[in-house]
């Protein structure tokens, strides 16, 4: 659709201002629903916000063990996410950044934060934060070729590798078909996995060794802890986007498309929230299983589009 | 040599092969002034090979960037044939990554092994040799030239990983890789007395049009895949390279594993560069082998204790990886998909220079690590990141480009094969590029996890032995190189666009005859990835400088969860680390674990021990070599001493004969 | 010059005999080494050779085993001085005498031109050398001598029987004497079939007996694993060369005769046999000299095997002849020197030959892979072309085989020899006085540099007498 | 006529030989055979060319005379009789023996004769003689044993080679007489180091050497 480069330029503007600001709401709604659903009354939806403007002015506690790399950790969360966050579609129709095989660079950009946390996790010699890292990495193998199978199906439908293509412009004889439903509910579980939600990881406890995320930045505090968090919703934005990309109506008014994006991600929060309250954690053992359906889901909307 | 006169096309075409003939003069000899003057042997071999590096690269640099082709003619054994040398795109291509790391090696040799230790002298004249019998190889262009220069590789090879003959180990390993490679050779053998059949010369020319899909080309194929294969570590002929890797001294094995086992890749390019009409099962096993070989690779890389064997197992994985790019660019000629064929080539060759520096580069760490602290078994490693922060960043640069992170190297071929296998999957053949797209993730995702296991449990954390915690910075003679190569790292990976020239050049000589090939630009936008990598790297900054507390408080030791008294030994290990992922695929991998089960409320001491024996040289060729030779020891009462048994020999030769004769 | 090849070794025999200084006996053995190879020379530029239709001729064949035997007695002439210094307990009369006798006797077989001088020459060679495996005068060697005796006497008896019944079939053909081979090749229309392959088949077993083709080959390992390395390489080297050109000039005549179909399966079958044979006891072979007993065993199974492929392999089997002889030297000698050095020729005892005596330890390093086919080496020139003919030529089954056999066999060798080669010495081995020394190991150095040269470079003439050799073995002559 | 005679006397002196088990009278009877084949030149009917008498004397000598005696003398010094437990018992060995000499029998079926020649009997027979003495290396234990089947092997050669004496008598007298007297010769003197160092005969002790 041509647009005028005035609008073209708000666009981008908005979506780098979506990234940066709008993210910790995300997870300020999900704990809020959480807690509506527990009946408790819970923290303000701005929780997040609070929480980062005061670790920014706390000092950090750095172990004697710790070498550069420990920080490395954080920075490259956010960094990477907000990099990521440039390649996705969000209410409009392209990403500020685009091109063939965007999509590859998009994964590998989060292959790339999960390197550098694992990294600031073993950099404390903790043994707990090693075996978070153990299990982060151990699961990540598994959700890695979920994601890429999506991607494969997309660009199948889309005959695009980029992911504004794949997302915003799939089609409409593949918006709302069998193989989309497929690859949605992969990357569901995907999502749930790489944000480290219940069913596979618990967010809130700290000290619970079943955990796998969290645990890993037990030494983080401060600035570096603030970054952390900040990353992690900023995570939680973008591939909250990647997944309900293919599903957002898109028609000629973009002002339009950015109001049904805010209410697709806001109604993700709520389903997020809805499912950490009614589910349970798995046990470990059990949590490769799930992920192995996520691969299957994938693999057969992939197989779906040939017949 | 009777005489040598070169024909060369272009009288501007004598420029690179004379250079090129000078490099391999210069590494030839650069050992040969250490065996006489009793000191600094390392340095004068050094600064020969870094200008035989010099001399070779401006060569390549010269034909790469489409400068013309030079042949050299020469009279080789007059009782056979001729022999051929080409200079062109492919060995311009493969002479820089062999004549670079050869450099870096002997660099870092001059810190590594001693000027008095003993075998220094051998081991520079040898690894001199390697190298100009390397880049002879990449420009041999006729059959007994190429198969002089792969034995002579081969044998300096060997002498090179027998450097530490007085360990049994070292031995044994040798023997393995000298029967490997001597059993590669008599296949290729094979496979070009069939070749010479198609085309009527040991020269290198193009097979005829029909003979790929014979009965005779089937069986050349076959011939050079196992041939080819043996070099380069394709599963499941790969079981002699991690025994080697590991025994060689480390420059030695970034050697090795850098380039060395590049020559197969070598064969592979040749191959397809001679055939026009390959059949797509060649591509398909190719690529097939490939997705195998990355994947198991990665597997039991994960469940090594040795750095340097866990090293060589990555070497199978990338060998995998480049296999992928092959198999996709096969089927892309066979099926006479332009694009497919050039994205897969071009990562697969883009991925054979950066392999060689990454690897080279960890391999050289991994040297000064083992050389700090005396050690190769990661559980007696940790906290070295304090002690020597130099080599740590070297190896954290290694380690960030083999797992295929942007904004490094080894992002950016992956990234041409994903290119690829994502086109290839609108086509007909969509489901190798599924095989290919699959495979590369999972590779991704385990090889990720096996470097963080390998440089958290090496670098960083506490001391887990008295060997680490003495650990010292190597010498600069150690650092320079590995910066060098962390520098190409780098630098191919922020500026891509610089190499889409070459790769164009090598690619178009891999185009059947008459086919017009899209350029490599066209196809994968490299701007973008630098596009990307910068604001990255700069955002990266300014959060550093934001979250870096000013002034750096006291420390404290890491929170031990409310535990009171830990100590290094409680630190997670290599082996729990990976232990997830290698239970998870024990299927394949058989780990062997003998340990004692804890019970009751103060239980006794229990030692855990597991280790992870190669599936083929452990369970299939070692045990079937014992077998056949205890089989063959049972035929020695033929021989038992007895006159008259053999007389009886005579007479019955005679009578069986002499009735053969009359019936 | 034909007579000069023959007597003077002869004499020079004779004089080293009765003289009673040592010094003198090696003076005169290397003088006779160099002379005959310059007479070889100049007979091989045409001068002064008698014409090829008498009794003693010099053709093409003939010269170029000359050539090979002459320079390899003259390597090990040259290693003859050091090692006698090594053994003052053992008489070394005999011994020069037995080397210069052989070489005369081999000069005689290599330009006779009559199936029964070459019998008589053959026979007299047997009993020349027969002195130099009893060198050691204990009961090992005397056994091998005994063996080498007996299975060689009867073999070289069927030899005889053989050319007896060539000799009848051209009777019968009404071939006049004297039976030259020129002659029984042109005339080989005559010769009566039955009693020519006959004849070929006793011919075949009884010089094969003396090349050492397996299954009667039996001797050899006992043989060379009892006498003195540089017996070993004379014997490997030179022996084996005489009883392998008798035999070529039998199959000339039957391919002559038109009768080469037969012959060459025959050919071909013991070659394989022999190299498979050969395999079998090379692999864990503990005792080294008895490794490259086998080897030779394994070599002559090459040649015969290329002879029986025929074509381009012939040719290059001529030339393995030559490979083979060079390489052996060096394998042999450096054996012996570490032989010497460890007075131990068995494996566990034996090891790390490379620090203990390190140019004899690298020299049978490369001696091992040269024989083994590895460019740019002589060998694997024909190895490599015998295979290719055989591939592509019409015996693909073969040529597989072939180099499946090469293959084990180099797995089976290599194991042992890099034991041998690397590693420490062992400790509890007493260490004796010998040392590696210019003397006992320049003439190694020189033949493995001359079976280099052969493998990138071989001058025109020599090729031209190859190809004609070639031809003449082909049939034509 | 007689040389027939002569001829069918060497088949059955074979006979004899694989049965015997005293060496004594082995030597004998291969001394005897020797005789035999030395006087049938001159019962060919070649005339008395005086070279066929110089061999069949030359024969008669070495065959009759010279090898026994060195036998003899070689027996002397180690104390043994008989040849006990051979590898292939005597009533074997006979069975062995007349195969042989059938199967020599069609052997010679196979190989054309020059027409009309004294010799229908000499190719058989040859190649039994042959065969016979081959039997007697492989079976028997003893170093002169096996050196008298040695000497058998021999006069199966010669007795083949008679029949080219009168056309090419170089060949044959030269191969065969030197043959003969080398290979025995030289035998001889093995065999007396053999019964100086190992103070016996037996080979089983000559088998040190092997794999």
């Amino acid at each position: 659709m041509p647009e005028s480069p005035i609008s073209h330029t708000l666009q981008v503007f908005l979506h780098i201002l979506t990234v940066l600001l709008l993210s910790p709401l995300i997870p300020g709604l999900i704990n809020k629903v959480k807690a509506v659903m527990a009946g408790r009354h819970g923290p303000p939806i701005l929780q997040l916000y609070y929480d980062l403007a005061k670790l920014s002015r706390k000092q950090a506690v750095f172990s004697r063990t710790t070498t550069w790399i420990f920080l490395a950790g954080p920075v490259g969360a956010v960094a990477v996410g907000l990099m990521a966050a440039m390649l996705v579609p969000f209410g409009h129709g392209h990403a500020p950044l685009r091109f063939q095989g965007d999509v590859i660079l998009f994964a590998y950009l989060f292959g790339l934060a999960r390197f550098l946390t694992v990294l600031s996790a073993l950099d404390t010699g903790s043994s707990f934060e090693g075996m978070g890292a153990a299990r982060e990495v151990t699961f990540a193998a598994l959700a890695e070729p979920a994601l890429f199978l999506g991607f494969a199906a997309l660009a199948k439908s889309t005959g695009s590798l980029s992911l504004s293509t794949m997302l915003a412009h799939t089609g409409p004889h593949f918006k709302f078909s069998g193989p989309l439903v497929l690859v949605l509910a992969g990357w569901a579980i995907v999502y749930m996995a790489e944000n480290s939600r219940i069913p596979v990881d618990d967010p809130n406890t700290h000290l619970e060794l079943t955990m796998i995320h969290e645990v890993m930045v037990l030494d983080h505090s401060g600035r570096p802890f603030a970054l952390v968090l900040y990353g992690a919703s900023v995570k939680l934005l973008v591939l909250g986007a990647l997944l309900v990309g293919p599903v957002l109506p898109r028609n000629g008014n973009p002002w339009f498309n950015w109001l049904a994006f805010y209410l697709a991600l806001g109604a993700l929060a709520v389903a997020v929230g809805i499912a950490e309250s009614v589910m349970a954690r798995f046990r470990m053992t059990k949590v490769p299983q799930f992920l192995v359906a996520g691969v299957l889901a994938t693999a057969f909307a992939f197989l779906l589009m040939l017949v | 040599m009777d005489a040598a006169q070169a024909l060369v096309d272009g009288a501007a075409g004598v420029a690179p092969m004379i250079l090129y003939l000078l490099a391999i003069l210069f590494a030839a000899f650069s050992g040969v002034p250490g065996l006489f003057v009793k000191n600094h042997g390392a340095r004068i071999a050094a600064t020969l090979m870094v200008a035989s590096a010099l001399l070779g690269i401006s060569a390549a640099a010269g034909v790469l960037l489409g400068g013309p082709v030079a042949s050299l003619q020469i009279h080789g054994t007059p009782l056979v044939s001729w022999g051929r040398l080409d200079f062109d795109p492919i060995a311009a291509f493969f002479v820089v990554p062999v004549l670079l790391l050869s450099a870096m090696a002997s660099v870092y040799g001059i810190g590594y092994w001693g000027e008095h230790q003993e075998g220094a002298r051998a081991l520079r004249f040898f690894l001199g040799l390697l190298a100009a019998f390397l880049a002879l190889l990449v420009g041999a262009a006729h059959a007994f030239v190429f198969l002089l220069a792969w034995e002579g590789m081969a044998l300096m090879a060997f002498i090179l990983v027998m450097t530490e003959d007085r360990e049994p180990g070292t031995r044994r390993a040798a023997w393995i890789y000298l029967a490997s490679t001597h059993t590669g050779t008599l296949l290729l053998i094979g496979g070009f007395a069939l070749m010479m059949m198609a085309n009527g010369s040991f020269a290198f020319s193009a097979l005829p049009p029909g003979f790929a899909a014979s009965g005779r080309g089937t069986a050349m194929f076959v011939l050079f895949l196992l041939g080819f294969g043996f070099k380069a570590g394709m599963l499941p002929f790969h079981f002699w390279l991690p025994p080697a890797h590991a025994a060689a001294p480390s420059h030695v094995s970034s050697v090795m594993s850098g380039i060395l086992i590049k020559m197969g890749i070598l064969g592979f390019i040749r191959l397809v560069s001679w055939v026009s009409d390959p059949p797509v099962w060649w591509g398909g096993t190719i690529l097939v082998l490939g997705a195998i070989s990355g994947i198991m690779g990665v597997a039991l890389a994960l469940g090594q204790h040795d750095l340097k064997r866990l090293l060589a197992y990555h070497s199978i994985e990338n060998i995998g990886i480049i296999l992928l790019g092959l198999g996709l660019g096969l089927i892309g000629k066979s099926t006479g998909h332009g694009s497919l064929q050039v994205l897969g080539f071009a990562g697969a060759l883009l991925h054979v220079w950066n392999h060689s520096l990454f690897k080279g580069l960890l391999f050289l760490a991994a040297g000064s690590v083992a050389h700090a602290t005396g050690t190769r078994d990661l559980e007696r490693m940790g906290g070295l990141g304090r002690l020597m922060p130099k080599t740590a960043a070297a190896f954290l640069v290694g380690a960030w480009a083999i797992c295929g992170l942007p904004p490094l190297n080894g992002f950016v071929s992956e990234w041409l094969i994903y290119l690829g296998a994502f086109r290839g999957l609108g086509l007909s053949r969509w489901a190798f590029s599924l095989i290919t797209l699959g495979a590369l993730s999972v590779i991704g995702a385990l090889a990720l996890a096996c470097f963080a296991k390998a440089f958290g449990v090496v670098f960083q954390g506490e001391p887990r032995s008295d060997g680490a915690a003495q650990a010292h910075e190597s010498s600069s003679a150690m650092l320079v190189p590995m910066g060098v190569l962390a520098l190409a790292c780098a630098a191919i990976g922020l500026a891509p666009i610089v190499i889409s020239t070459p790769l164009n050049r090598v690619v178009s000589t891999l185009a059947a005859e008459g086919q017009g090939l899209p350029s490599l630009g066209s196809l994968a936008e490299l701007g973008w990835l630098s596009a990307m990598a910068v604001p990255l790297l700069v955002l990266g900054l300014i959060l550093w400088k934001w979250a870096v507390p000013s002034p750096r408080l006291k420390e404290l030791p890491t929170w031990g969860c409310g535990y009171i008294a830990p100590t290094p030994r409680m630190q997670y290990t290599a082996s729990s680390f990976a232990d997830g992922l290698v239970q998870g695929m024990n299927w394949v991998l058989w780990t062997k674990v003998q340990s004692g089960r804890v019970r009751g409320f103060f239980p006794f001491p229990r030692r855990f021990e597991s280790h992870l024996p190669d599936p083929v040289l452990d369970r299939v060729a070692d045990p079937g070599l014992r077998g056949t030779a205890f089989l063959l020891s049972g035929l020695r009462f033929l021989q038992a001493g007895h006159m008259s048994i053999y007389l009886m020999y005579v007479l019955l030769t005679l009578l069986t004969l002499l009735v053969w004769m009359v019936v | 010059m034909a007579w000069y090849l023959i007597l003077l070794p002869l004499l020079a025999a004779g004089a080293a005999f009765s003289t009673p200084s040592p010094t003198w006996r090696v003076r005169i053995l290397c003088a006779t080494a160099i002379l005959h190879l310059v007479g070889t020379l100049a007979a091989l530029g045409g001068y002064g050779t008698l014409p090829v239709g008498t009794w003693l001729g010099l053709d093409a064949l003939g010269g170029w085993v000359l050539l090979v035997i002459s320079v390899l007695f003259l390597v090990c002439a040259l290693y003859a001085p050091a090692y006698l210094a090594l053994r003052p307990d053992r008489d070394g009369r005999i011994f020069t005498g037995s080397l210069l006798s052989f070489l005369g006797l081999a000069s005689l077989l290599a330009q006779s031109q009559h199936p029964g001088i070459t019998w008589v020459a053959m026979e007299t060679t047997t009993l020349a050398t027969a002195p130099l495996i009893y060198f050691n005068h204990n009961r090992h060697s005397l056994e091998a001598t005994w063996k080498y005796l007996l299975i060689g006497s009867v073999g070289i008896a069927l030899a005889l029987l053989g050319t007896l019944f060539i000799a009848y079939a051209a009777n019968m053909g009404g071939v006049e004497e004297p039976l030259l081979y020129g002659r029984l090749m042109r005339e080989s229309a005559l010769l009566s079939r039955p009693w020519l392959r006959a004849g070929f088949v006793l011919v075949l077993v009884g010089y094969g007996t003396k090349m050492g083709l397996a299954p009667m080959h039996t001797w050899k390992p006992d043989a060379y694993g009892e006498t003195p390395g540089i017996v070993g390489a004379l014997l490997a080297g030179g022996v084996t060369s005489c009883a392998f050109l008798a035999l070529l000039r039998i199959y000339a005549v039957v391919a002559a005769a038109g009768e080469a179909q037969f012959a060459r399966e025959l050919l071909i079958g013991f070659g394989l046999l022999s190299m498979t044979w050969a395999m079998v006891f090379m692999v864990r072979q503990l005792d080294f000299k008895r490794l490259l007993a086998y080897s030779s065993v394994e070599h002559m199974g090459i040649l015969v095997l290329g002879i029986g492929i025929g074509g381009n392999a012939a040719k290059f089997a001529l030339f393995h002849l030559a490979a083979n002889a060079l390489v052996k030297s060096v394998l042999f000698l450096s054996a012996g020197n570490i032989h010497r050095s460890y007075a131990s020729k068995q494996l566990p005892f034996v090891t790390g030959a490379i620090r203990r005596t390190p140019v004899s330890g690298w020299l049978f390093l490369l001696g091992f892979l040269a024989i083994t086919g590895t460019p740019p080496f002589a060998p694997f020139i024909s190895e490599f072309n015998i295979a290719y003919t055989a591939l592509t030529g019409g015996h693909p089954w073969v040529g597989t085989a072939f180099l499946v056999l090469l293959g084990a066999i180099f797995l089976g060798m290599s194991d042992t020899v890099i034991k041998v080669v690397f590693g420490t010495p062992s400790a509890q081995r007493v260490r004796t006085p010998y040392k590696d020394t210019f003397a006992t190991t320049a003439p190694m150095i020189a033949a493995l540099a001359l079976a280099l040269v052969m493998g990138l470079w071989l001058p025109r003439p020599l090729q031209e007498m190859l190809q004609s050799a070639a031809m003449m073995v082909g049939g034509q002559s | 006529m007689y040389h027939d005679i002569l001829i069918t006397l060497t088949v059955l002196t074979n006979f004899t030989l694989v049965a015997t088990s005293r060496i004594h009278k082995s030597i004998q009877v291969a001394a005897f055979q020797g005789v035999l084949l030395g006087l049938l030149p001159l019962t060919l009917g070649l005339g008395f060319q005086i070279h066929i008498l110089l061999m069949a004397m030359a024969a008669v000598m070495v065959k009759g005379w010279f090898i026994p005696f060195l036998l003899r003398r070689a027996l002397l010094k180690v104390h043994i009789q008989r040849e006990v437990h051979p590898y292939i018992g005597y009533t074997v060995s006979l069975m062995l023996c007349a195969l042989g000499t059938g199967m020599s029998i069609v052997l010679a079926h196979n190989l054309p004769l020059k027409p009309g020649g004294p010799f229908a009997l000499f190719v058989p027979a040859a190649l039994a003689t042959l065969f016979t003495g081959f039997l007697l290396l492989v079976s028997r234990r003893k170093a002169i044993t096996q050196v008298v089947g040695y000497l058998v092997l021999e006069n199966g050669i010669y007795l083949f080679g008679l029949m080219l004496i009168q056309d090419m008598p170089i060949l044959v007298e030269t191969g065969v007489l030197l043959d003969l007297f080398v290979g025995i010769f030289v035998m001889g003197i093995v065999i007396n180091h053999i019964s100086v160092a190992f103070d016996s005969m037996d080979t089983r002790q000559l088998a040190e050497l092997k794999d």
